[in-house]
């Protein structure tokens, strides 16, 4: 089978954002994404997997969205840096993958 | 001198209630760094259970109350919900070193209500067969809301002015059909609703009500640990969040108190039902009210709000708040 | 005239039970677009617990139980798994817009059973007092298994037709023990074997029985928060799929209630039996019965069979469905 | 001869109870590859459930105990934990193709106590309203951390010398305050503290006493799983492990019982009292013994040790120990 | 310590499918695999982790595979794309990444 | 925004020894670091999400962390292994990965 490159976005937050994030992700013309719940520690102090979550939307998830134009990644991760990270906590970064069936990860034109 | 003495036993005797014991008990736990934890699951399912039981209860109840009585009530608990944050807009947010956004989500926070306070309150009261009108646990949305209204308003306002640009519009509607879709308050309201228009007689008594105070102490305990754990976000904040979050519940339950003594003399509001709206005056929101705030006032540290609530509002409502309106009850109405 | 008028009286009166409504409520909540969310492992603990407590309760009372009248509803049981997939297979199946394995999988799914279906009717007709035998409930997989097994087969042959290659051999026994060791099967069949051969009376008294109808009614809310959510996913589906859904499970319970009469005419079979075998063939499978088909006709879209299932079939069977049948028998019985 | 037939009859009677059998279910699920599986969260909520029940119990009934008699039992308990982990030292861990390290964490593990097995026995005793001082769940404690440390002592010691190093300096008290940290036991002494000091009688009479047996039933469900899953690590240790976990449970119930039954005609140490004593030196840690073990310990294996306690140690403990030692009771003491 | 260049799968899929893709994993050699549970959004609709998954099976798992041999990294993302992706829904994608304990990630040579 | 190279260090082992890993990883400087749960096989066996983990923290984590500093990185992963996976089950790699904010990723210098 074919491989092509491609860029994966990755984006850790709070979890309160995740719908604001992702229809941001739609927006740009990627395809899909895929969400994991996670815990960490950074600039604004430990977040907890496992203990109850006391207060509903503030632990943490890890969105990754990947697709084939590098153009949409620098998008999608610029945007949501600009827009939500003076206040929300996050980061996100992007890497370089090798994908098998490219039209999975075409960027739809968005009408 | 006899009155106090009397009024101090009464007191004492509330503090060994297993609620306060369980919130006590969760934060020596966490200040003894035990790694017990209590799931996430079962914690969501355990608000899940009050909250449909107080529902429930409720509507079963008002099929037969009196609901003319509730509108005093009703107009009483918007007030406090709107007084409170104004007035936490003028003291605490303009305190030094207070940032001001922080400051009126923090008064918001306050303002509005928490289920599990307003459950313990419950709790003691049947314990001790006072009698309180069905409906009055349905006022908590009309404190709710509003407070977070005018908070959300307020930061607004100050911010646009900050800014030096025209405030946005703020989204009142919006805020009140969040509110009323967060977990807490659906699950308020389709317990009442299930409770006015059907039959769950027999599910409530072989499962809502006897396992109301069994989750109500798992709870506690949970709130305990998390009182204690967020303790140390409160050391990055001004030591006035401390200040506030230890007055300000007892201040506004007492100012309820006197409301609801208003609503007693003029409408024959029930003792009971006086000592409930004192509580969910004093009550800040653990549950619902931080990601409202959170979404709508970004700008708001939550370090502050969540701290000064979770840590110190909620334990001061609980472990002295809930006591003291029962003892001053008795003391004026004589339960 | 009268007869009609008290017929709908009766079913009227149903409409009231609490776990009706809170699959209604379940549904209210979904479409308010309630954040209320029940754990899943809440929710996978509900199930256990049902399905624990109608097997301990079965097998407890099978011990003096008369197992021979099984025979004759077990053998209707495994015809009714049978006729109801291949009527399914010869009627939506074969509609326009319906794709053929889409088809039989929904068929098979219809065929296949609900222990939550089953365990409303059980909860209503012991709230009514209504007697019933007890391997009434172990009739379940007599009707299940069979129905899975046809559908999976039906579609081999229809693929392999297709194809034009030689149709691959149905694993009939793994299905089969598949079936068995799936969690809602395994957990009633283990409760049977415990209710059988070891003295589960008191913590089936404490703990399973008394808690019953509330793990069923937060049973309830999350499959009518789950019947909502789904509806959107028949949209990209043939409105045959709501057609069939709705009306099936009706045709189903009502075909099951005759062949049910003619037992109770024939060897005595009890009316509460009857209502049972009934809900039992009216329901379809919402937990054990997907994943299987899933896995044996990879090729069958599961929106469509799980959105029939889940979105219309299930309340319908529980709504409309287990009144009727309760409505019906005290018609024709006298309960 | 006859006495021998009435002990066995008395044994046989204890095996129907549905805490063994649950376990068993559990085992013979696990066995047949059910895809039932306990949710975590409910898992970890029913060992929360039982601990704080046996502490509650015991805080609320030892206010009026007579905590001299407690010395000698807790004297007892102490010597038990460790004797055991010695015995195991120079008996287990010097068996051929037995690692000694991964033997002296065995024994240290079938040294300290598992709450569950603790929980069956008391479940038993009060179905058969067996006697037993208020304080003998607090032994728990007095055997646990010695024998756990003892274990890690010699460890050390055996490390220190294979490497010809000087040995670590074991941080005693680092190992009590873990061991007081654990889960387990911290949700043991807020119950007993809170028993102690609060009113709990009313959240206990509704929820955590009658709710016990009940969950007591999931955990053994679970249990039951666990050992027959982890059997399989068993193959890829030395087979002395098997043999270790089917005869030192018994070996170290009887020993415990007949110390108690010195302490019995010593001080009136009570039937049930000397029968729970014999559970709990009988019994092995599982559930906050294996990580303190694995940090302290990290060169042992802990597919040894976690498979010989969780897969035989403690289905034989339960299963063997717990009806052998009510039997000895019944046959020594008359019950 | 001495790095080396390996390949990591990233699978995403139904978690029904779970056990015939660890099978397919092991068959091609790998040492080992890591799987965390995903919610996520692709062709197929939404998936989504917290709420009660009604349904047996339906939710995501993310399979992660490191090995040594970047053949046997593309014959287990192409087989697994081959062999399912037609009727499950789900996507895969290799990584380039740098690893410690060479012998960890060597190929099993299948008995 | 400006993109800069990073390295991600991510390690997958035993939850027991999180708090450790974490104490490692900030002594090294990192500003944060992100944990998620996960289950998997490896050499030591399969460990399992979903089923009760009956016995405490022997279920796995995948923790990440990322870095400005590629000498950092280094020195986490092999540390990690060094004082970890004699004992513990685990294994450690390295991605590169391109960052947006430099600065929250920068090492902290140690007081
Ligand atoms: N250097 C890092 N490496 C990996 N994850 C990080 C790092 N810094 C922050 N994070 C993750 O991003 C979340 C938000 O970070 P922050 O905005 O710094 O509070 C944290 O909770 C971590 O989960
Ligand atoms: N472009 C994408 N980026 C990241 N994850 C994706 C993407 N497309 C699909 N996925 C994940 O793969 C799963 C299956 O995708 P699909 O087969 O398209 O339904 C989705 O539920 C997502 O978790
Ligand atoms: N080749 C591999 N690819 C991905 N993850 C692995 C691999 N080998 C091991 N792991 C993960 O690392 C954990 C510990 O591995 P081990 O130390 O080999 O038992 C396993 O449980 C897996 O989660
Ligand atoms: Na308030
Ligand atoms: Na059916
Ligand atoms: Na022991």
């Amino acid at each position: 089978m074919d491989h092509f490159k491609a860029t994966k976005v990755v984006i850790i937050t709070e979890q309160m954002i995740l719908d604001q994030v992702a229809h941001l992700i739609e927006n740009a013309g990627a395809r899909g994404y895929t969400v994991t719940p996670a815990g960490g520690k950074g600039s604004r102090g430990v977040r907890s997997t496992g203990r109850a979550a006391v207060i509903d939307g503030f632990s943490n998830v890890k969105i990754e969205v990947i697709t084939g134009s590098k153009e949409a990644a620098n998008r999608i991760a610029d945007e949501v840096t600009e827009r939500f990270f003076d206040h929300y906590s996050g980061i996100t970064y992007l890497e370089e993958v090798e994908i098998l069936r490219q039209d999975k990860f075409a960027l739809l034109i968005q009408s | 001198m006899e009155l106090a003495l009397e009024f101090f036993s009464r007191l004492l005797t509330q503090f060994q209630s297993p609620a306060l014991a369980f919130l006590m008990g969760g934060m020596l736990l966490a200040a003894c760094g035990s790694k017990l934890t209590i799931p996430d699951s079962i914690y969501r399912f355990c608000v899940f259970m009050l909250l449909m039981r107080i529902g429930l209860e409720g509507g079963m109840a008002i099929r037969e109350a009196d609901l003319s009585a509730m509108i005093l009530p009703a107009v009483i608990s918007i007030f406090l919900g709107c007084a409170i944050v104004i007035v936490g807009r003028l003291t605490l947010a303009r305190l030094p070193g207070v940032n001001t956004e922080d400051g009126i989500a923090t008064a918001g926070l306050f303002g509005a209500v928490s289920a599990s306070t307003l459950a313990v309150a419950m709790a003691l009261l049947e314990e001790q067969d006072v009698f309180y009108e069905a409906w009055v646990p349905a006022l908590y949305p009309f404190m709710d809301i509003p407070a977070l209204i005018i908070a959300i308003l307020l930061a607004n306002i100050y911010l646009a002015k900050q800014k030096g640009s025209k405030r946005e519009k703020v989204q009142v509607k919006s805020i009140i059909t969040d509110s009323l879709r967060s977990a807490a308050l659906s699950a308020l309201l389709l317990g009442l609703l299930l409770g006015l228009l059907t039959h769950p007689e027999r599910v409530f008594e072989s499962f809502y009500d006897p396992l109301f105070r069994g989750f109500l102490s798992v709870l506690m305990l949970t709130m305990g640990m998390e009182a204690w754990t967020r303790l140390s976000e409160m050391k990055r904040v001004a030591h006035w969040y401390i200040v506030y979050g230890a007055i300000a519940p007892l201040m506004h339950g007492l100012l309820a108190f006197g409301l609801g003594y208003i609503a007693h003399e003029l409408t024959g509001f029930s003792p009971g039902g006086v000592i409930l709206l004192a509580v969910i005056a004093g009550s800040s929101s653990d549950i619902s009210g931080p990601p409202t705030l959170r979404a709508a006032i970004p700008s708001a540290n939550p370090s502050a709000y969540i701290g000064s609530s979770t840590s110190v509002g909620t334990p001061v409502a609980i472990v002295i708040g809930v006591p003291l309106y029962i003892a001053l009850a008795d003391a004026v109405f004589g339960l």
